[in-house]
């Protein structure tokens, strides 16, 4: 019984989601992930069903944790009640708790989805904030978007939206109080801390490798390695 | 006097016991809800590991039964412990006062269409075992020549979801088989098959498995994920090939189901009135699991076969002939002193 | 195919669904991307069908995309969902719909862990206590604005000016539903018709006229995958798992492509797009694409909605062809138009997708 | 064509029904036991260069059953012929043999 | 053909006895001559083109030899001995070996003495080098009719010799016709299938000299005679009268002897021609370099198909494997089928008995490995890992193994670890400092590669190999498995590095009186692995060892004539069935004295011999730790 495996242990998501796996692969067949990257769930369950914790910590360390895409396809067909993804969710959390999420690319990549998702829940109250969501960094949003952006008010009238407005309705402004309640949470959940422990993390490894934070992130935000990949 | 005794079931167990029984000189009744005898051997081509035609076997048994009453199409409609005897009322009317009974009301089929994701009922080209030996038994042949075919292993098997965790013992060795069998008639079609362990425990049981490897056989370790029907309706079957870990599919023709045991319907029908107890899967509990199987915890019933969880042809003969001993152990220490 | 064998399916998992008196929750995709989505299914159930659907601005996101992208812990989420059940018992309701798949699994997900764990929901209690000073709840119902919908389907085809068909043949049009991932999934009996073969979307094509046209990757995942999108360096992941169902839908020409998920309908939009764009394929006729709808839009188009008030010019893929198919007038003038009939401009031309 | 900045990723799935299956028979009409392999994995547990770099006759069998043979080709790369696998293989697998014939049919 | 018959006859009828040199030439010769002067021509033919298929620096190495005074007086004695007296076959099998030298050595002395009779008594200007030097020695008493009252004591010591030379040769062919009809009487438990030449020649052959014995008996009133040619002319003259019609038994005498040569070339028995060449160039140092050409032909030629072999080789224990003896390999090369030398080479264990039993020493090993090497060497592989593998494996051990033993297990060692338990304890039981070369990961030592014909990639894993080992500065590399110890003196360069087999340090640590062994009352048989024993030439050692340690009981075969156990590396196509029947021989063998264990000291026998034997199995390390004095 390793320390990370019991850490692990801790986390409701793995409890949850981890009873004995009889390695059939019925996750990975159908896995988007294990489609389009060098992945295979099952074997990830099995790493952490055999409670190695040199093994688990080369899985938090490596880039294969961050390729799922969280779609939960995999819990449908286990014939023995497991849940990847869940089981994938609280090694990424592990991973980010022990700071091993900095030695991978995909790890990485924390940074900025902290940074930005966070940013809009906590100024807007929205996950995805439409006015923040720019053709610039989204091309593949389509030139129709290029056109919503440029008229974004006049679009969001017409189409019955509430953009930036009092009351309800979508992309209403939410008001500042219940911004506060939302920083409050987290505050006292540990969302706070963990986002400060990933913004100086990247912001050192930013650092050593003579960056500024907008080279590191524009780095982060496009890098992709061929290893990922099958073939 | 001769001792009555009733038999539940006229599949191998209960046929067989009730031979050796009246061989004994008890006067044997048998219940068979079915319009025939032989339970799903009737039903069945051949046997593994040696391919024998369950017709041989099935009618070595009936030619044992010549002085056993049988009554088929034919459900107890109650039964109860009196003093020392069973008052069992069939639905035809007759009420039979016996000294012993014996269960041996054998196993269902698991319901294939449960498992949704590989569309049985769904999806023209999905079939299970029992399909696939009523096909072999009545000669027919696929039009036009399937190019490829697929046996999915452990369907409702060793999976929690289809409420049996537990292994019906028999599927990979008649996979096998079935595979064999096809690829002998379809010889340049590509045949898979998806385990997820290959459980050939059985005398020659490996060998039934390594001849399927040289006929070309292909086996991959994987449970099938999913399967889907294509433009041409054809099927598209998803696992995971978990040797090499890697996601894989192919295009079948036919996909073959084996479905497991689960237990008789029917046999519970009669448990519940006995207050016989099950066990978490469902099957019957024997007194114990070494020196009793056969008997119940109800003295005078006795069980053989698959009642009491998956088992092979030469397994449930077995039962049934020491079932035959204990009842003939029993009614003697019982009725004729 | 045999349609018997799923009806069987379907049977089996039938969910209950309260008719009147939902908490309505939106979703932050639909408000971005749909918002006229949103709008229609207040319109035809307040309006059209005079049900009582709740709103109020307090509540705001559930934290789904931020906790799926692993920046935030699971007991802040489930802080972030406690306090939107909060609201909704402090406004007297006890059956929650929300807009958001995302939502809608995760809120599954975190009552059936509650249920498993009583400590932890008693610690997410004190959290809400501590933070917002609300009294802990939970909903009662808990239903999908698609469950909805689904429900209402025969009173929406009740007041249809339109049918799902092709005016000129008279065939019923042959639909494609691409259900979200974390609807039923995880909890196959939480959704209409299963995990397998859901019917929350068929049953509304069905009641609506139309035929559904089932394929190999049906139920697979449009791609969007969280940070999979976020990150431009794994958009590939996102690209490939929508082409994927493209290529595997393809051979049985689908006239149309309903959703049920706020993310699906903008990855299969606009992954069409980026596929013409890149390798000059297109998916539909004559260089157009496949247009793909929320169930809403569909609601609105089959009940006699204006197109543009569906906010059918914000998708990518051109919806004219279908409109024309169905016989559904537009004014194609009308279309980039602001509220006040001020013109916009028009968006430019991709350069190969029609 | 409008550069997105990221492209398609390449699809790890095995597609059996592309599997080269005619030259795969070639092969074992000449080596009747590469059939034989039932995966149990005794010849990668003992292979000597597999100390040092990837290398299975299992794995290959297998990668040439998928229809993977440049896969295959390369985890016997490295083999030293040394024969240890011939030596533990349960099934009595000429393994050495079969490296040589699956290097030479598949290796050009 | 009457024509010729009858008009020589008249010309030549003897009317008045005297001496006389009739006509030196008679129509009867040209069989003969046709036949010797074909195979003179293919000889010559057949001498430059394996010359021009030797590379340059052997034809250099070769011409060299031959004036060198060492080599060519070995030339001299090993022609003699191995062609003539076959001193090989003798030593074996001694009636075997009068046969064979009976005919070979019989019938050279014939023409050699028949070539001094010549030259003493024929008028110079026939037995000059002139038209009638071809024949006028082999048909001598055709030619030549002597006056019996000018008979010399010198003439009838020739007439005796003559006469004597023929019965000997006459007694090899009485034995060869008694061979074909039961081979085992002369120790040969198989025999060759004779091929049509092979039985044209063969039946010439045994007709040559029971009809010379008539021809001369024919004319040995008027040509003279010895002890058996004229009594033979009496008892002709007894039946027939006077009137001796002798001229066809010459004709048929010299048609047998042209057959023979004309079939010569494409039978057995032109190794009688070729094994002297054979000799000088393995005297000259030369190896197999090609499989078909150079000195490989000389080999294939010099093959006397004897079928000695098939007898040696292990797999005579299923006749369907008769067909991969070395004789059918070396004449499917002769034959350039191309199919059956691949599966023949391919199918051959590589044990080497039979190159140690061949009477003509054609080495089939090599020219199997070689003609692997036409079909293997080619193969694209990578390689390139040994380098690092070397370089990590060279930190580890430097500076450790200065001045030690080194200890090399090998791959297969490690899956019997016993062997290398039982090494370790016995070095560490005899005070020996020793390192671990390959204790987790090690290279292999390229045998099995190079034994596949992959003498590139062989060289690839020496490479590596001998960088650890020179770099891990050791004077002594200690190996356990003689696979690798065969490669390790034969390939390796290793600065003068000692590489040594276990059973050999074992009993240079015994006589040294650095290990203290008892004997145990135990009877043990003792199993010659074929890479230690014919490989390597250590037989003694290992005897030595274990004659101290236990009762050394003897195998039915042993020594160079050890059965191989069948799990041989150099195999590469046999298959499990067909190893374990040879594996059951070699234990057949073993077991003839009923011993209570077997030893051996190959990993590979161990694990073979263990899965057939009845009784123990013990390596031969492990016995000795068992005796080992406290």
């Amino acid at each position: 019984m390793g320390k990370l495996y019991d850490r692990l242990m801790k986390d409701y998501r793995l409890r949850e989601g981890l009873n004995a796996c009889i390695n059939c692969g019925t996750c990975t067949a159908i896995c988007p992930a294990a489609e389009f990257y060098r992945y295979d769930p099952r074997r990830i369950v099995d790493i952490v069903q055999h409670q190695d914790d040199a093994q688990i910590e080369e899985l938090l360390k490596s880039d294969t944790i961050w390729y799922c895409g969280e779609c939960l396809s995999c819990v449908t067909r286990c014939p023995r009640k497991n849940a990847a993804g869940l089981i994938i969710m609280a090694l990424r959390s592990l991973s980010i708790q022990t700071g091993f999420f900095m030695e991978s690319e995909k790890g990485r990549q924390m940074y900025l989805l902290c940074k930005d998702l966070n940013h809009n829940i906590l100024n807007y109250g929205y996950c995805i904030y439409a006015r923040a969501f720019k053709y610039d960094a989204h091309l593949e949003a389509g030139v129709v978007w290029q056109w919503v952006e440029k008229n974004i008010d006049e679009v969001f009238d017409r189409l019955g939206g509430n953009l930036d407005k009092e009351g309800p309705g979508a992309m209403r402004k939410i008001p500042q109080k219940d911004l506060d309640e939302l920083k409050k949470i987290y505050d006292i959940t540990g969302a706070t801390e963990m986002l400060e422990n990933v913004k100086n993390a990247g912001l050192k490894k930013a650092e050593e490798l003579g960056l500024t934070e907008e080279e590191y992130c524009q780095k982060i935000y496009t890098e992709c390695s061929p290893k990922h990949f099958n073939h | 006097m001769k001792n009555n005794i009733l038999v539940i079931g006229g599949g191998p167990a209960g046929l067989e016991a009730s031979a050796v029984l009246s061989r004994m000189g008890y006067n044997v009744i048998l219940a068979e809800k079915e319009k025939r005898l032989g339970g799903h051997l009737a039903k069945w081509d051949r046997l593994f590991p040696d391919q024998t035609p369950a017709k041989e076997v099935l009618d070595g048994l009936l030619d044992g039964i010549k002085d056993v009453k049988c009554f088929t199409e034919t459900d107890v409609n109650s039964i109860n412990l009196l003093d020392r005897s069973f008052n069992a009322m069939l639905s035809n009317g007759i009420t039979i006062l016996a000294d012993a009974v014996l269960l041996a009301s054998g196993f269902d089929m698991f319901k294939a269409e449960k498992k949704e994701e590989y569309g049985y009922g769904i999806y023209d080209g999905v079939m299970t075992n029992a399909d696939m030996e009523q096909v072999f038994r009545e000669g027919k042949t696929f039009s036009p020549a399937p190019k490829a075919i697929g046996f999915v292993h452990c369907v409702g098997s060793r999976d929690e979801k289809a409420g049996n965790p537990a292994c019906s013992k028999v599927c990979c060795a008649t996979a096998v088989k079935q595979a064999i069998e096809t690829k002998e008639l379809y010889p340049e079609a590509n045949v898979y098959c998806f385990y997820m362990d290959l459980r050939m425990f059985g005398r020659h049981y490996e060998d039934l498995y390594l001849r399927a490897q040289k006929a070309g056989i292909r086996f991959i370790r994987g449970r099938v994920s999913e399967v889907a029907e294509t433009s041409e309706g054809r099927l598209l079957v998803k696992a995971e090939d978990t040797l090499s870990s890697r996601p894989v599919k192919v295009t079948l023709d036919r996909l073959v189901l084996m479905a497991g045991m689960r237990p008789s319907e029917a046999g519970h029908k009669v448990g519940r009135q006995l207050n016989l107890s099950v066990e978490e899967d469902g099957f019957f509990s024997s007194r114990d699991g070494f020196l009793s199987l056969q008997k119940s915890k109800l003295p005078g019933l006795f069980y053989a076969g698959a009642c009491t969880g998956p088992k092979t042809l030469p397994d449930t003969f077995h039962e049934a002939r020491s079932a035959a001993m204990e009842i003939d152990r029993y009614i003697k220490e019982n009725f004729r002193k | 195919m045999i349609y018997e064998g799923k009806k069987k399916i379907w049977a089996e998992y039938q969910k209950e669904i309260p008719e009147d008196h939902y908490f309505y929750v939106r979703s932050c995709i639909r408000q971005s991307f749909f918002p006229a989505s949103e709008a229609t299914f207040l319109d035809i159930t307040r309006n059209k069908l005079g049900k009582d659907i709740f709103e109020t601005e307090h509540h705001t996101t559930c934290g789904g995309i931020a906790y799926h992208s692993d920046t935030i812990p699971q007991e802040t989420v489930m802080t972030i969902i406690a306090r939107q059940f909060a609201l909704m018992h402090k406004y007297g309701y006890e059956n929650y719909v929300c807009s958001c798949i995302t939502s809608f699994g995760l809120y599954c997900e975190t009552m059936e862990t509650w249920r498993e764990y009583p400590e932890l929901q008693q610690k997410i209690a004190e959290n809400l206590w501590k933070s917002c000073h609300l009294e802990f709840a939970k909903p009662k119902f808990l239903v999908h604005a698609s469950d909805l919908i689904f429900k209402y389907r025969m009173q929406i085809a009740a007041k249809s000016k339109y049918k799902l068909v092709n005016k000129n043949t008279g065939e019923p049009l042959r639909v494609v539903e691409h259900i979200g991932c974390h609807y039923s999934k995880m909890f196959p009996s939480k959704g209409v018709g299963g995990a397998e073969y859901p019917y929350v979307l068929v049953g509304m094509v069905e009641a609506w006229g139309g035929q559904i046209v089932d394929y190999p990757e049906r139920r697979h995942c449009c791609g969007f995958g969280f940070r999979q999108y976020f990150i431009k360096g794994n958009r590939g992941y996102s690209l490939s798992n929508t082409h994927k169902k493209f290529e595997s839908m393809e051979p049985f020409k689908p006239d149309m492509i309903i959703t049920n998920c706020p993310g699906c309908p903008y990855f299969l939009d606009r992954w069409q797009y980026v596929i013409a764009e890149t390798q000059g394929k297109t998916y539909g006729q004559d260089g157009h694409g496949i247009p793909v709808f929320t169930y809403e839009e569909v609601a609105g188009l089959v009940m006699g909605y204006d197109p543009w008030d569906l906010g059918l010019q914000t998708h990518q893929v051109s919806v004219e062809p279908l409109l024309d198919k169905i016989g559904i007038p537009y004014d194609p003038a009308k279309k980039y138009l602001g509220k006040n009939g001020k013109y916009l401009g028009e968006p430019q031309k991709p350069q190969c997708l029609k | 064509m409008i550069d997105f900045g990221f492209s398609f990723s390449p699809s790890s799935r095995i597609n059996l029904d592309k599997a080269d299956k005619e030259k795969f028979l070639s092969l074992a009409a000449l080596e009747p036991d590469v059939l034989k392999c039932m995966a149990c994995g005794s010849c990668s547990a003992s292979c000597t260069a597999g100390a040092f770099e990837d290398t299975s006759v299992r794995k290959a069998i297998l990668s040439l059953q998928n229809g993977l043979s440049d896969d295959a080709v390369k985890l016997l790369n490295h083999c030293m012929l040394c024969g240890k696998c011939t030596m533990v293989c349960p099934r009595g697998i000429n393994t050495r043999h079969l490296i040589l014939s699956i290097q030479k049919i598949y290796g050009k | 053909m009457i024509y010729l018959l009858t008009s020589n006859i008249l010309q030549i009828s003897p009317e008045g006895i005297i001496d006389r040199y009739p006509n030196s030439y008679n129509h009867f010769v040209l069989p003969f001559v046709i036949g010797i002067s074909f195979i003179l021509v293919y000889l010559f033919i057949g001498l430059v083109r394996i010359l021009y298929h030797l590379t340059g620096e052997d034809r250099i190495k070769l011409l060299k030899s031959l004036f060198k005074p060492k080599t060519a007086w070995k030339n001299i004695k090993d022609i003699f001995c191995d062609c003539l007296l076959h001193t090989k076959i003798w030593k074996r099998k001694p009636l075997l070996g009068y046969m064979h030298s009976a005919i070979a050595f019989g019938w050279f002395l014939l023409i050699v003495v028949g070539h001094i009779e010549v030259w003493l008594f024929a008028p110079r200007h026939l037995s000059g080098l002139t038209e009638g030097s071809l024949y006028y020695p082999i048909f001598y008493r055709f030619f030549i009719w002597i006056n019996p009252a000018h008979e010399t004591l010198r003439g009838s010591v020739f007439f005796f010799i003559m006469d004597f030379l023929l019965l000997y040769v006459l007694s090899g062919i009485g034995l060869a016709m008694f061979k074909r009809v039961r081979s085992i009487a002369l120790g040969m438990r198989h025999t060759t299938k004779p091929s049509l030449a092979d039985r044209v020649a063969l039946y010439s052959l045994w007709l040559i000299f029971p009809l010379r014995l008539l021809a001369e008996g024919f004319t040995a009133d008027l040509s003279g005679g010895g002890f058996l040619t004229r009594p033979l002319n009496w008892v002709f003259r007894a039946f027939f009268g006077n009137e001796l019609n002798f001229l066809p038994t010459w004709w048929a005498y010299s048609i047998c002897l042209g057959l023979f040569f004309l079939a010569m070339p494409f039978s057995r028995y032109m190794h009688i021609l070729t094994e002297p060449l054979l000799i000088l160039m393995r005297n000259a140092g030369l190896k197999v370099r090609k499989p078909r050409k150079g000195f490989a032909e000389a080999e294939i030629y010099a093959c006397s198909s004897c079928g000695l072999c098939l007898d040696a080789c292990p797999m005579n224990v299923q006749k369907k494997n008769l067909k991969y003896s070395s004789v059918y390999f070396i004449r499917f090369l002769r034959r350039h089928n191309k199919r059956k030398t691949r599966e023949i080479a391919d199918k051959c264990l590589m044990c080497g008995k039979c190159y140690a039993l061949c009477p003509v020493g054609v080495n089939s090993p090599a020219i199997r490995r070689a003609l692997r090497e036409t079909q293997n060497n080619n193969i694209k592989c990578d390689y390139s890992y040994l380098e690092d593998a070397s370089s990590k494996s060279s930190a580890t051990l430097a500076g450790k193994a200065g001045g030690k033993i080194l200890y090399f297990a090998g791959c297969m060692s490690h899956l019997t670890p016993v062997i290398i338990k039982s090494v370790e304890t016995i070095l560490k039981a005899s005070g020996q400092d020793y390192e671990f070369m390959d204790r987790n990961e090690g290279i292999c030592c390229g045998r099995p590669l190079m034994l596949a014909g992959r003498t590139e990639a062989a060289q690839k894993t020496i490479q590596a190999n001998s960088r650890i080992i020179r770099e891990s500065g050791c004077t002594t590399l200690l190996v356990s498995c003689p696979i690798c110890l065969k490669i390790f003196k034969e390939e390796y360069s290793l600065n003068g590095i000692e590489v040594i087999h276990y059973t050999q340090l074992v009993d240079r640590l015994i006589k040294e009186g650095k290990l203290k062994v008892s004997k145990s009352s135990s009877a043990i048989v003792y199993h010659d692995p074929c890479e230690l024993g014919r490989g390597c030439g250590i037989y003694e050692e290992p005897r030595n060892v274990l004659s101290s340690v236990a009762e050394l009981k003897k195998a039915s075969k042993e020594r160079d004539e050890s059965i191989c156990c069948g799990y041989s590396m150099g195999t590469l196509t046999l298959d499990e069935k067909d190893k374990a029947k040879i594996a059951e021989s070699s234990v057949t063998s073993l077991m003839a004295e009923n011993p209570d264990e077997i030893v051996t000291a190959c990993p590979m026998c161990y694990r073979a011999i263990r899965s057939k034997a009845e009784v123990p199995v013990k390596d031969f390390a492990e016995i000795v730790c068992e005796n080992i004095e406290k």
